[in-house]
Protein backbone atom coordinates (compact mmCIF):
# COMPACT_ATOMS: atom_id res chain seq x y z
CA UNK A 1 0.00 0.00 0.00
CA UNK A 2 1.40 3.57 -1.25
CA UNK A 3 -0.24 6.77 -0.06
CA UNK A 4 1.27 10.02 -1.89
CA UNK A 5 0.20 13.48 -1.24
CA UNK A 6 2.63 15.60 -3.82
CA UNK A 7 2.82 19.22 -5.02
CA UNK A 8 4.34 18.28 -8.73
CA UNK A 9 2.92 16.28 -11.77
CA UNK A 10 2.86 12.74 -12.14
CA UNK A 11 2.01 10.26 -15.11
CA UNK A 12 -0.51 7.76 -14.07
CA UNK A 13 0.26 5.47 -16.79
CA UNK A 14 3.67 5.07 -16.06
CA UNK A 15 3.30 4.60 -12.21
CA UNK A 16 0.68 1.50 -12.89
CA UNK A 17 3.23 0.30 -15.37
CA UNK A 18 5.86 0.01 -12.58
CA UNK A 19 3.26 -1.78 -10.25
CA UNK A 20 1.61 -3.91 -12.57
CA UNK A 21 4.90 -5.53 -13.23
CA UNK A 22 5.97 -5.87 -10.18
CA UNK A 23 2.57 -7.52 -8.91
CA UNK A 24 1.82 -9.33 -11.72
CA UNK A 25 5.23 -11.51 -11.07
CA UNK A 26 3.63 -12.72 -7.78
CA UNK A 27 1.19 -14.57 -10.48
CA UNK A 28 -1.55 -14.07 -7.83
CA UNK A 29 -2.81 -10.83 -9.87
CA UNK A 30 -6.37 -10.97 -11.73
CA UNK A 31 -7.59 -7.70 -11.61
CA UNK A 32 -6.78 -4.37 -11.28
CA UNK A 33 -9.25 -1.48 -10.92
CA UNK A 34 -8.16 2.16 -12.03
CA UNK A 35 -9.60 5.77 -11.27
CA UNK A 36 -7.84 8.87 -13.15
CA UNK A 37 -9.13 12.25 -11.58
CA UNK A 38 -7.95 15.06 -14.10
CA UNK A 39 -8.81 18.27 -14.34
CA UNK A 40 -11.72 19.50 -16.92
CA UNK A 41 -11.78 23.24 -18.21
CA UNK A 42 -15.08 24.03 -17.45
CA UNK A 43 -17.45 23.46 -13.80
CA UNK A 44 -20.25 24.75 -12.52
CA UNK A 45 -21.10 26.82 -15.35
CA UNK A 46 -17.64 28.41 -15.66
CA UNK A 47 -14.71 27.86 -18.00
CA UNK A 48 -11.80 26.66 -15.73
CA UNK A 49 -8.09 28.12 -16.44
CA UNK A 50 -6.62 26.10 -13.68
CA UNK A 51 -6.81 24.85 -10.10
CA UNK A 52 -4.77 25.29 -6.49
CA UNK A 53 -5.33 22.72 -4.31
CA UNK A 54 -4.78 23.16 -1.01
CA UNK A 55 -4.71 20.73 2.13
CA UNK A 56 -3.74 20.05 5.46
CA UNK A 57 -0.12 18.05 5.67
CA UNK A 58 -0.24 15.31 7.99
CA UNK A 59 -4.28 14.82 8.61
CA UNK A 60 -4.70 14.22 4.44
CA UNK A 61 -1.95 11.54 4.15
CA UNK A 62 -3.65 9.91 8.34
CA UNK A 63 -7.43 9.60 6.59
CA UNK A 64 -6.09 8.58 2.71
CA UNK A 65 -4.42 5.50 5.15
CA UNK A 66 -7.72 4.84 7.12
CA UNK A 67 -9.89 4.95 3.76
CA UNK A 68 -7.14 2.12 1.97
CA UNK A 69 -7.19 -0.06 4.90
CA UNK A 70 -10.93 0.15 5.54
CA UNK A 71 -10.93 -0.87 1.82
CA UNK A 72 -8.66 -3.86 2.68
CA UNK A 73 -10.82 -4.83 5.59
CA UNK A 74 -13.91 -4.74 3.27
CA UNK A 75 -12.04 -6.22 0.24
CA UNK A 76 -10.03 -8.76 -0.85
CA UNK A 77 -6.44 -6.70 -2.25
CA UNK A 78 -3.40 -7.66 -3.22
CA UNK A 79 -2.10 -3.77 -2.84
CA UNK A 80 -3.82 -0.44 -3.39
CA UNK A 81 -1.91 3.14 -4.70
CA UNK A 82 -3.36 6.21 -4.04
CA UNK A 83 -1.29 9.41 -5.42
CA UNK A 84 -3.20 12.89 -4.93
CA UNK A 85 -1.66 15.98 -5.93
CA UNK A 86 -1.72 19.71 -4.16
CA UNK A 87 -0.71 22.74 -5.37
CA UNK A 88 -0.78 24.45 -8.48
CA UNK A 89 -2.62 22.21 -11.44
CA UNK A 90 -3.10 22.81 -14.71
CA UNK A 91 -6.34 21.77 -16.93
CA UNK A 92 -5.90 18.32 -18.86
CA UNK A 93 -3.91 17.24 -15.68
CA UNK A 94 -4.16 14.45 -13.51
CA UNK A 95 -5.10 15.24 -10.41
CA UNK A 96 -5.96 11.72 -8.73
CA UNK A 97 -4.90 8.09 -9.10
CA UNK A 98 -6.50 5.49 -7.33
CA UNK A 99 -5.43 1.66 -8.30
CA UNK A 100 -6.12 -1.80 -6.31
CA UNK A 101 -4.75 -5.19 -7.47
CA UNK A 102 -6.59 -8.08 -6.74
CA UNK A 103 -7.46 -11.95 -7.29
CA UNK A 104 -10.72 -11.22 -8.50
CA UNK A 105 -12.56 -8.54 -10.45
CA UNK A 106 -15.41 -7.65 -7.70
CA UNK A 107 -12.92 -6.80 -5.50
CA UNK A 108 -10.79 -4.25 -7.36
CA UNK A 109 -13.35 -2.77 -8.68
CA UNK A 110 -15.36 -2.16 -5.89
CA UNK A 111 -12.46 -1.13 -3.51
CA UNK A 112 -11.56 1.21 -6.41
CA UNK A 113 -14.93 2.86 -6.25
CA UNK A 114 -14.74 3.03 -2.38
CA UNK A 115 -11.72 4.68 -2.16
CA UNK A 116 -12.41 7.23 -4.29
CA UNK A 117 -15.64 8.24 -3.34
CA UNK A 118 -14.44 7.90 0.44
CA UNK A 119 -11.95 10.08 -0.50
CA UNK A 120 -13.59 13.21 -1.55
CA UNK A 121 -15.49 12.51 1.86
CA UNK A 122 -12.72 12.43 4.10
CA UNK A 123 -9.79 13.80 2.72
CA UNK A 124 -8.58 17.48 3.54
CA UNK A 125 -8.30 18.79 0.72
CA UNK A 126 -9.84 22.01 -1.27
CA UNK A 127 -9.87 23.38 -4.63
CA UNK A 128 -9.64 26.69 -5.80
CA UNK A 129 -10.44 27.69 -9.10
CA UNK A 130 -9.02 30.13 -11.36
CA UNK A 131 -11.10 31.63 -13.85
CA UNK A 132 -11.62 32.78 -17.59
CA UNK A 133 -11.55 36.61 -15.95
CA UNK A 134 -8.67 35.67 -13.48
CA UNK A 135 -11.24 36.01 -10.77
CA UNK A 136 -10.95 32.85 -8.19
CA UNK A 137 -13.38 31.08 -6.45
CA UNK A 138 -13.62 27.76 -4.29
CA UNK A 139 -15.03 24.60 -5.04
CA UNK A 140 -18.71 23.83 -3.93
CA UNK A 141 -18.33 20.27 -2.47
CA UNK A 142 -21.83 19.75 -4.19
CA UNK A 143 -20.39 20.42 -7.55
CA UNK B 1 -2.57 25.74 28.55
CA UNK B 2 -1.33 26.01 24.78
CA UNK B 3 -3.43 24.83 21.84
CA UNK B 4 -1.93 25.54 18.27
CA UNK B 5 -4.95 26.65 16.20
CA UNK B 6 -4.62 25.78 11.83
CA UNK B 7 -7.83 27.43 9.33
CA UNK B 8 -7.82 26.31 5.92
CA UNK B 9 -8.71 27.34 2.13
CA UNK B 10 -12.06 29.94 2.61
CA UNK B 11 -12.05 29.75 6.44
CA UNK B 12 -8.58 30.74 6.69
CA UNK B 13 -9.52 33.61 4.21
CA UNK B 14 -12.40 34.63 6.11
CA UNK B 15 -9.91 34.90 9.76
CA UNK B 16 -6.84 36.13 7.56
CA UNK B 17 -4.59 33.74 9.78
CA UNK B 18 -3.61 30.45 8.58
CA UNK B 19 -2.08 29.41 12.95
CA UNK B 20 -2.61 30.65 15.72
CA UNK B 21 -1.44 29.76 19.47
CA UNK B 22 -4.09 29.93 22.15
CA UNK B 23 -2.78 29.95 25.58
CA UNK B 24 -5.34 29.90 27.89
CA UNK B 25 -7.18 27.93 30.52
CA UNK B 26 -10.47 29.51 29.57
CA UNK B 27 -10.99 26.82 26.93
CA UNK B 28 -12.37 23.45 27.05
CA UNK B 29 -14.36 22.71 24.29
CA UNK B 30 -13.75 23.29 19.87
CA UNK B 31 -16.85 25.74 20.05
CA UNK B 32 -14.60 28.06 22.83
CA UNK B 33 -11.38 27.76 20.98
CA UNK B 34 -12.98 28.66 17.60
CA UNK B 35 -15.07 32.06 19.68
CA UNK B 36 -11.68 32.93 21.03
CA UNK B 37 -9.64 32.92 17.26
CA UNK B 38 -12.38 33.78 15.43
CA UNK B 39 -14.09 36.73 16.60
CA UNK B 40 -17.29 35.91 14.14
CA UNK B 41 -19.54 33.59 14.03
CA UNK B 42 -19.28 29.79 13.13
CA UNK B 43 -20.19 29.54 9.40
CA UNK B 44 -22.17 27.13 8.34
CA UNK B 45 -20.56 23.60 6.83
CA UNK B 46 -17.36 24.28 9.30
CA UNK B 47 -15.59 21.35 10.36
CA UNK B 48 -13.15 20.97 13.02
CA UNK B 49 -10.40 18.56 13.71
CA UNK B 50 -8.67 17.67 16.51
CA UNK B 51 -5.38 16.24 16.52
CA UNK B 52 -6.46 15.20 12.94
CA UNK B 53 -9.31 13.87 13.74
CA UNK B 54 -12.74 14.79 12.83
CA UNK B 55 -14.71 15.75 15.77
CA UNK B 56 -17.80 17.34 16.67
CA UNK B 57 -18.14 21.07 17.93
CA UNK B 58 -18.36 19.98 21.67
CA UNK B 59 -15.00 18.19 21.52
CA UNK B 60 -13.30 18.65 24.69
CA UNK B 61 -9.36 20.43 24.07
CA UNK B 62 -6.46 19.34 25.99
CA UNK B 63 -3.13 20.82 26.22
CA UNK B 64 -0.86 20.61 23.36
CA UNK B 65 -3.69 19.46 21.28
CA UNK B 66 -3.82 20.86 17.30
CA UNK B 67 -7.45 22.07 16.82
CA UNK B 68 -8.38 22.92 13.08
CA UNK B 69 -11.11 24.52 11.27
CA UNK B 70 -12.25 24.42 7.69
CA UNK B 71 -14.79 24.44 5.09
CA UNK B 72 -16.32 20.63 3.72
CA UNK B 73 -13.28 19.07 1.35
CA UNK B 74 -13.22 18.76 -2.65
CA UNK B 75 -10.44 16.42 -3.04
CA UNK B 76 -10.48 13.84 -6.02
CA UNK C 1 -15.23 4.55 -29.04
CA UNK C 2 -12.75 1.19 -29.78
CA UNK C 3 -12.66 -2.36 -29.80
CA UNK C 4 -10.21 -4.58 -30.41
CA UNK C 5 -9.78 -8.35 -30.34
CA UNK C 6 -6.45 -9.37 -31.11
CA UNK C 7 -3.91 -12.38 -30.58
CA UNK C 8 -1.03 -10.44 -29.07
CA UNK C 9 0.31 -9.16 -26.29
CA UNK C 10 -0.51 -5.81 -25.49
CA UNK C 11 0.57 -2.88 -23.23
CA UNK C 12 -2.56 -1.72 -21.17
CA UNK C 13 -0.75 1.33 -19.51
CA UNK C 14 0.99 2.29 -23.51
CA UNK C 15 -2.97 2.10 -25.03
CA UNK C 16 -4.27 4.24 -22.45
CA UNK C 17 -1.54 7.02 -22.02
CA UNK C 18 -1.96 7.21 -26.08
CA UNK C 19 -5.95 8.20 -25.43
CA UNK C 20 -5.29 9.81 -22.46
CA UNK C 21 -3.08 12.36 -23.95
CA UNK C 22 -5.95 12.76 -26.99
CA UNK C 23 -8.89 13.14 -24.74
CA UNK C 24 -7.24 15.08 -22.16
CA UNK C 25 -6.47 17.64 -25.04
CA UNK C 26 -10.52 18.23 -25.23
CA UNK C 27 -10.54 19.60 -21.50
CA UNK C 28 -14.12 17.97 -21.16
CA UNK C 29 -12.76 14.95 -19.24
CA UNK C 30 -12.65 14.75 -15.54
CA UNK C 31 -12.49 11.04 -14.92
CA UNK C 32 -11.00 8.03 -16.51
CA UNK C 33 -11.81 4.16 -15.08
CA UNK C 34 -9.99 1.49 -16.09
CA UNK C 35 -10.70 -2.40 -15.78
CA UNK C 36 -7.45 -4.57 -16.79
CA UNK C 37 -7.99 -8.55 -15.88
CA UNK C 38 -4.73 -10.61 -16.27
CA UNK C 39 -4.07 -14.36 -15.78
CA UNK C 40 -3.54 -15.52 -12.42
CA UNK C 41 -1.19 -19.13 -11.74
CA UNK C 42 -4.23 -20.44 -9.50
CA UNK C 43 -7.60 -21.17 -11.03
CA UNK C 44 -10.51 -23.64 -9.14
CA UNK C 45 -8.07 -25.03 -6.76
CA UNK C 46 -5.38 -26.23 -9.61
CA UNK C 47 -2.05 -24.46 -10.76
CA UNK C 48 -2.32 -22.66 -13.98
CA UNK C 49 0.61 -22.86 -16.24
CA UNK C 50 -0.99 -21.16 -19.33
CA UNK C 51 -4.24 -20.08 -21.00
CA UNK C 52 -5.61 -20.67 -24.29
CA UNK C 53 -9.10 -18.06 -25.23
CA UNK C 54 -11.28 -19.55 -28.13
CA UNK C 55 -13.29 -16.77 -29.28
CA UNK C 56 -16.33 -16.51 -32.24
CA UNK C 57 -14.88 -14.03 -34.53
CA UNK C 58 -17.46 -11.69 -35.74
CA UNK C 59 -19.85 -12.51 -33.39
CA UNK C 60 -17.39 -11.14 -30.65
CA UNK C 61 -16.73 -7.80 -31.96
CA UNK C 62 -20.16 -7.50 -32.43
CA UNK C 63 -21.62 -8.22 -28.96
CA UNK C 64 -18.55 -6.27 -27.43
CA UNK C 65 -19.38 -3.04 -29.65
CA UNK C 66 -23.36 -3.73 -28.22
CA UNK C 67 -22.53 -3.68 -24.87
CA UNK C 68 -20.28 -0.78 -25.39
CA UNK C 69 -23.12 1.05 -26.79
CA UNK C 70 -25.35 0.09 -24.15
CA UNK C 71 -23.02 1.84 -21.62
CA UNK C 72 -23.41 4.62 -23.45
CA UNK C 73 -26.77 5.19 -23.91
CA UNK C 74 -26.90 4.72 -19.70
CA UNK C 75 -24.14 7.32 -18.85
CA UNK C 76 -22.35 10.31 -19.89
CA UNK C 77 -19.44 9.45 -21.72
CA UNK C 78 -16.96 10.85 -24.10
CA UNK C 79 -14.89 7.35 -25.24
CA UNK C 80 -14.22 3.93 -24.35
CA UNK C 81 -11.61 1.41 -25.54
CA UNK C 82 -12.18 -2.70 -25.16
CA UNK C 83 -9.06 -4.83 -25.79
CA UNK C 84 -9.68 -8.45 -25.57
CA UNK C 85 -7.11 -11.20 -26.43
CA UNK C 86 -7.50 -14.48 -28.03
CA UNK C 87 -5.58 -17.21 -28.35
CA UNK C 88 -2.29 -18.01 -26.10
CA UNK C 89 -1.67 -16.20 -22.93
CA UNK C 90 0.76 -16.67 -20.55
CA UNK C 91 0.44 -16.10 -16.93
CA UNK C 92 0.62 -12.54 -15.22
CA UNK C 93 -0.28 -11.24 -19.29
CA UNK C 94 -3.00 -9.04 -19.24
CA UNK C 95 -6.17 -10.62 -21.04
CA UNK C 96 -8.69 -7.77 -21.09
CA UNK C 97 -8.86 -3.91 -20.47
CA UNK C 98 -11.83 -1.88 -20.61
CA UNK C 99 -11.30 2.01 -19.70
CA UNK C 100 -13.86 4.78 -20.07
CA UNK C 101 -13.73 8.65 -20.20
CA UNK C 102 -16.23 10.85 -19.09
CA UNK C 103 -16.98 14.15 -17.20
CA UNK C 104 -17.53 12.61 -13.67
CA UNK C 105 -16.33 9.76 -11.89
CA UNK C 106 -19.65 8.30 -11.45
CA UNK C 107 -20.47 8.03 -14.71
CA UNK C 108 -16.66 6.39 -15.81
CA UNK C 109 -16.85 4.00 -12.97
CA UNK C 110 -20.38 2.70 -13.63
CA UNK C 111 -19.75 1.99 -16.93
CA UNK C 112 -16.43 0.50 -16.68
CA UNK C 113 -17.81 -2.35 -14.09
CA UNK C 114 -20.78 -2.51 -16.24
CA UNK C 115 -18.74 -3.22 -19.52
CA UNK C 116 -16.69 -5.64 -18.17
CA UNK C 117 -19.52 -7.52 -16.28
CA UNK C 118 -21.77 -7.57 -19.24
CA UNK C 119 -18.79 -8.77 -21.45
CA UNK C 120 -18.14 -11.76 -19.24
CA UNK C 121 -21.85 -13.00 -19.97
CA UNK C 122 -22.03 -11.88 -23.41
CA UNK C 123 -19.04 -11.90 -25.06
CA UNK C 124 -18.42 -15.85 -26.87
CA UNK C 125 -14.62 -16.31 -25.58
CA UNK C 126 -13.77 -19.41 -23.68
CA UNK C 127 -10.99 -20.20 -21.74
CA UNK C 128 -8.98 -23.64 -21.70
CA UNK C 129 -6.07 -24.15 -18.95
CA UNK C 130 -3.08 -25.71 -19.00
CA UNK C 131 -2.56 -26.95 -15.65
CA UNK C 132 1.25 -27.78 -13.95
CA UNK C 133 0.58 -31.47 -15.28
CA UNK C 134 0.25 -30.33 -19.08
CA UNK C 135 -3.29 -31.18 -18.64
CA UNK C 136 -5.95 -29.01 -20.08
CA UNK C 137 -9.68 -27.91 -18.50
CA UNK C 138 -11.93 -25.40 -20.10
CA UNK C 139 -12.96 -22.87 -17.45
CA UNK C 140 -15.92 -23.55 -15.60
CA UNK C 141 -18.22 -20.66 -16.40
CA UNK C 142 -19.22 -20.64 -12.34
CA UNK C 143 -15.93 -20.08 -11.11
CA UNK D 1 -31.43 -24.62 -48.31
CA UNK D 2 -28.27 -24.05 -47.03
CA UNK D 3 -27.06 -23.54 -43.37
CA UNK D 4 -23.31 -23.28 -42.03
CA UNK D 5 -23.43 -24.48 -39.08
CA UNK D 6 -20.39 -23.73 -36.35
CA UNK D 7 -19.11 -25.08 -32.91
CA UNK D 8 -17.07 -23.81 -30.20
CA UNK D 9 -15.01 -24.82 -27.65
CA UNK D 10 -16.24 -27.96 -25.68
CA UNK D 11 -19.37 -28.54 -28.01
CA UNK D 12 -16.53 -28.08 -30.79
CA UNK D 13 -14.57 -31.15 -28.79
CA UNK D 14 -17.27 -33.32 -28.44
CA UNK D 15 -18.60 -32.90 -32.02
CA UNK D 16 -15.45 -33.38 -33.30
CA UNK D 17 -15.65 -30.19 -36.12
CA UNK D 18 -15.47 -26.85 -35.93
CA UNK D 19 -18.02 -26.54 -38.55
CA UNK D 20 -20.69 -27.98 -40.48
CA UNK D 21 -22.86 -26.64 -43.64
CA UNK D 22 -26.38 -28.41 -43.73
CA UNK D 23 -28.36 -29.08 -46.86
CA UNK D 24 -31.28 -29.65 -46.03
CA UNK D 25 -35.58 -28.71 -46.04
CA UNK D 26 -36.28 -30.65 -43.55
CA UNK D 27 -35.24 -28.33 -40.93
CA UNK D 28 -37.03 -25.24 -39.75
CA UNK D 29 -35.56 -24.42 -36.30
CA UNK D 30 -32.76 -24.80 -34.31
CA UNK D 31 -33.17 -27.56 -32.53
CA UNK D 32 -33.26 -29.57 -35.33
CA UNK D 33 -29.70 -28.26 -36.76
CA UNK D 34 -28.07 -29.45 -33.55
CA UNK D 35 -30.19 -33.18 -34.19
CA UNK D 36 -29.08 -33.75 -37.43
CA UNK D 37 -25.20 -32.50 -37.43
CA UNK D 38 -24.63 -33.20 -33.35
CA UNK D 39 -26.17 -37.13 -33.34
CA UNK D 40 -26.08 -36.81 -29.85
CA UNK D 41 -28.10 -35.31 -26.81
CA UNK D 42 -28.33 -31.65 -26.51
CA UNK D 43 -26.08 -30.59 -23.60
CA UNK D 44 -27.09 -28.84 -20.48
CA UNK D 45 -25.96 -25.61 -20.64
CA UNK D 46 -25.99 -25.46 -24.52
CA UNK D 47 -26.24 -22.31 -26.02
CA UNK D 48 -27.04 -21.37 -29.90
CA UNK D 49 -26.75 -18.04 -31.85
CA UNK D 50 -28.33 -17.66 -35.30
CA UNK D 51 -26.36 -14.58 -37.69
CA UNK D 52 -24.38 -14.08 -34.24
CA UNK D 53 -27.28 -13.10 -31.95
CA UNK D 54 -28.22 -15.21 -28.80
CA UNK D 55 -31.37 -17.34 -30.30
CA UNK D 56 -33.67 -19.74 -28.13
CA UNK D 57 -34.00 -23.46 -28.76
CA UNK D 58 -37.07 -23.32 -30.74
CA UNK D 59 -35.46 -19.83 -33.30
CA UNK D 60 -36.65 -20.86 -36.60
CA UNK D 61 -33.52 -20.96 -39.07
CA UNK D 62 -33.61 -20.05 -43.14
CA UNK D 63 -31.54 -20.66 -46.53
CA UNK D 64 -28.16 -18.78 -46.01
CA UNK D 65 -28.18 -18.62 -41.82
CA UNK D 66 -25.00 -18.66 -39.66
CA UNK D 67 -25.90 -21.32 -36.21
CA UNK D 68 -23.11 -21.76 -33.75
CA UNK D 69 -23.43 -24.03 -30.57
CA UNK D 70 -20.74 -23.17 -27.38
CA UNK D 71 -21.25 -23.40 -24.00
CA UNK D 72 -21.68 -20.71 -21.53
CA UNK D 73 -18.84 -17.96 -22.63
CA UNK D 74 -15.74 -17.35 -20.09
CA UNK D 75 -14.25 -14.37 -20.97
CA UNK D 76 -13.24 -11.15 -19.50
Amino acid sequence: MEIRVQEGVFDPWKELAVWQDRIAMSGKCGATGVFVGTLRDFNDGQVVKGLTLEHYPGMTEKHLEKVCEDAGTRWQLLDTLVIHRHGPIHTGDPIVLVATWAAHRRDALEACRYIIDELKTRAPFWKKETLADNGMRWVDPGS
Amino acid sequence: MSITVKFFASIREKIGKAEDIVESDKVSQVSEVWSLCAAQPKPANLLAAVNQEYVTWEHPVRDGDEVAFFPPVTGG
